[in-house]
Formats: C-alpha cells, structure tokens, sequence
C-alpha cells in the first residue's frame, strides 16, 4: 500500500521536499510510520518531538497515534500555520 | 465566496460581486504585507505565503459557515494570496455583510482571527539575496531561522 | 481624509490613497442604504441625508483624531455621502490603517459608533410620491457608545 | 444685533424652513431667546421641550439658559443625529 506524505513550512525546509510516496507490504497506525520515517532520517525525530506540529490525514486532523492509516491516504505535516 | 490566488484583487470589485440591498453594513478586514525588521534586523523585501490548498479551502469554508450560521450574515467573502508578495501588496480580505453593522463587524473580526491559527498558510520573509527567513507564528518560542533556495517557483 | 460629499466613491481609490506599506492591517466599515420598510410599512425607495456641514466636519475630526491618537493608528479615512441615496448606495466609509490588526479593528469600530450618535446628520426614508418619514435615532446606539467610555481618554 | 437660528431635520419640517436671521435691539441670553421665540411661534415650545434636542452655538454645544448671545452668533437647534 502506498502512502503519500505532504511536507510544509520548516519541515519542507528541513527535509528538503515537498512530498513523498513511502510503500508498505502492509497496513501500518501512525505510529508504526513514524517510527520507520526515523530510521530512514533523524530529521523525523526532531519533526516529531516537536509538540506544535499537526498532522491531517486526508484533511482531517489526527490526534491518535494508534490511528490506522490505508492504501492512498494522504498524510499532511503542518507546523503552526501563520498566513492572513 | 472563497478564494486563494496567486492574483491581485481589486477592492470595489469583490465589493459589487458581494453587495445586495439586503446588507445596511459591510465590514472588511484587509491584510497588506508590511515593511518590517526581520529576526536579524534586516529589512524585508517582501514575503512568500506557502499554501496547502485543498485543506485550506476546507478550513475556509468551515470558518466561513460558522460566521453565516453564528452572526446571521447575508454574505462573506474571503480571498486569501499566495506565492511571492511585494511590500505593500493586499495578502488577506474578508467582508461580511449583514442588515447591521455589530454582527457584520463582529464576524468579520472572528473570520480574520481564526484564519491566522487555523488555515493551512504559512508566511516567510524575503531578505534579498535568495535569503529566507520563516515567520513564526505569535506566541510560539524559538526561532527556525532557515536558509534555502528551491522552495520557490 | 474627511470628506462629506454628493458623489458615490470607489473602495479600491480611498484605499489607495491612503495605502502605505507601514500598515499590516486596515479595517473598513461600509454603510449602505438597505431595502427596508417605513414605520408604517412602506417599503422604502431611498434614502436623503441632510447635513450640517460645518459642524459635521468639526465632530468628525474630533472622532478622527481621538481614534489616531488612542489606537496610534498611522491613518484613519472617513467619507460620508449626503443627498438622496438610492437603495443600495453606499452611504459612509471608514477606513483605520495601522501595524496590526487588532489596533485598526477596534479603531474602525469606534469610528462608526462614534459618528452614529455625535455627527451631524439626519436621515430620511423616501417613500415614493414625494413622502418622507424621519429615521429616529436607536436606543442601542446610544447603548454601544457607553462600551467606549472606559477605552478613550 | 442679529442672531442665525438654523434648523435641522423634523425641526425645519415643522418649521418649514431651515433659518432665521433674527434682530434684537440688545445683547440676550439663550433663555430670553427661547421665550422671543416662542412668543412668534408656539411650534417652539414643543421644540424647547424635547430634552433630546440639542444646541450648538457656533458649533460648540451649550447647555446653559443663561449663555449670552453676541451679535453674529449663529444657534443651531438639532434634533438626535441619525448618519452612518
């Protein structure tokens, strides 16, 4: 299953991209992808630890790590959002 | 009526596309991009307002329902730019029309409010010299001065 | 800029001309004659504005630099049209200018409250064949004033 | 000396015009004008009697009866603003 990652603010910045198809053999929650994305770059450590980051699961706010995430989910990582 | 767009607007247009003889009072917030210091002292030349569109409009069309529904408004409209703005350009309008002027000016003063903390924008200051700097959101501590090149288009 | 005139305006040239790229933020309050029903349930035609002109203008520079002074805005515009109005029109225009936002909002509004209960001008509904009924000043009005108290110096 | 009355809104409807120039022999009080006034047209009584009825005398609003008037002077008589 594929699932698409969308980066903005510093964390496109930092990770230098705006996006990221990631392939999995399998259903994984939230958490288990945010373990892999850390292993894969240690920039994700710090993206996580961060406690104002918001993440949006087709467009929709998630708050449960244990949230399952399926095949053409689209997984947004927002830093505090500063336009108007 | 909801917009983000990479265009200039002109005031008395989105005025005429909105007005009704329903409405005895419009209230409007603009928000233009001021000259400014940045983090490091140095002058800004302009901004750059990244966007994640398709939440954004979502956002927006929340906010705009909740200002319809909560002030009983005849009318709101807001128009949101992105990508590279010059000193002094329009970044942000919402008008609200109602019968009177309180609930116009109320609603209107809500919409702005929750756009600045609840819609997917983000700001960063041009310096010149490909030099970038991301704006922070009020409040929020530390700062993430960043350099970068290809961000923008 | 005070200016109390026959002739309607354009919102994007009061904007412009008064524009800066000192100010992050403008608020504006436009009033329009709204399509509304007489005291005896007529539906109105119009609207004339009569004025005081010269003691008009005294009250509003009043009003313009209290709000310049107490929300130290960097401008403040007022239009106010006087004659006969058809139903739509836009009546007055305020505009406050300021750094941020919260400023030239609060500003704006006490502007408009301010002119609604201390300027000289009366309004009339034209109600067809040449008959008029005077437009009596609301108690709310009035009531809204008293939350400035505590604010303006 | 002569003394300007203007009138605005429902009080130039009832009067039926929107001035006066009035010539006294001698320097009044705004109280000796009311009474002038009233004696001419009792439609001024009514008008004196409105509380909400306010007076500018040019273009400083007075709430003494015993404010003298000079020569010049120019007295508008104004009912409850209704602009905006």
């Amino acid at each position: 299953m594929n699932i698409k990652l969308k980066y903005f603010s510093w964390i496109r910045v930092k990770l230098k991209k705006s996006h990221d198809l990631i392939e999995f053999d399998q259903t994984i929650s939230f958490k288990e992808l945010k373990i892999n994305l850390i292993s894969k770059d240690p920039v994700f450590q710090e993206i996580f630890e961060d406690k104002s980051v918001k993440y949006f699961l087709n467009l929709t706010e998630i708050y449960d790590e244990n949230q399952k995430l399926n095949n053409g989910d689209i997984l947004a990582l927002l830093p505090p959002v500063t336009g108007g | 009526m909801i917009k983000i767009t990479y265009e200039s607007f002109d005031l008395e247009k989105e005025f005429i596309s909105i007005s009704s003889v329903s409405n005895g009072a419009y209230s409007f917030f603009l928000g233009a991009v001021r000259s400014d210091l940045s983090s490091s002292n140095k002058k800004i030349k302009g901004i750059y307002l990244e966007c994640y569109e398709e939440l954004a409009l979502a956002q927006l069309k929340k906010i705009r329902r909740r200002a319809l529904n909560n002030w009983k408004l005849n009318e709101c409209l807001i128009i949101h730019r992105i990508g590279k703005l010059d000193l002094g350009e329009k970044i942000v309008l919402v008008i609200t029309a109602s019968s009177h002027r309180t609930k116009a000016i109320e609603a209107c003063e809500f919409v702005i409010d929750s756009l600045k903390i609840d819609v997917a924008f983000w700001k960063f200051h041009l310096l010149g010299n490909d030099e970038k700097e991301i704006v922070l959101q009020k409040n929020s501590d530390g700062k993430k001065m960043l350099k970068w090149k290809d961000i923008i288009n």
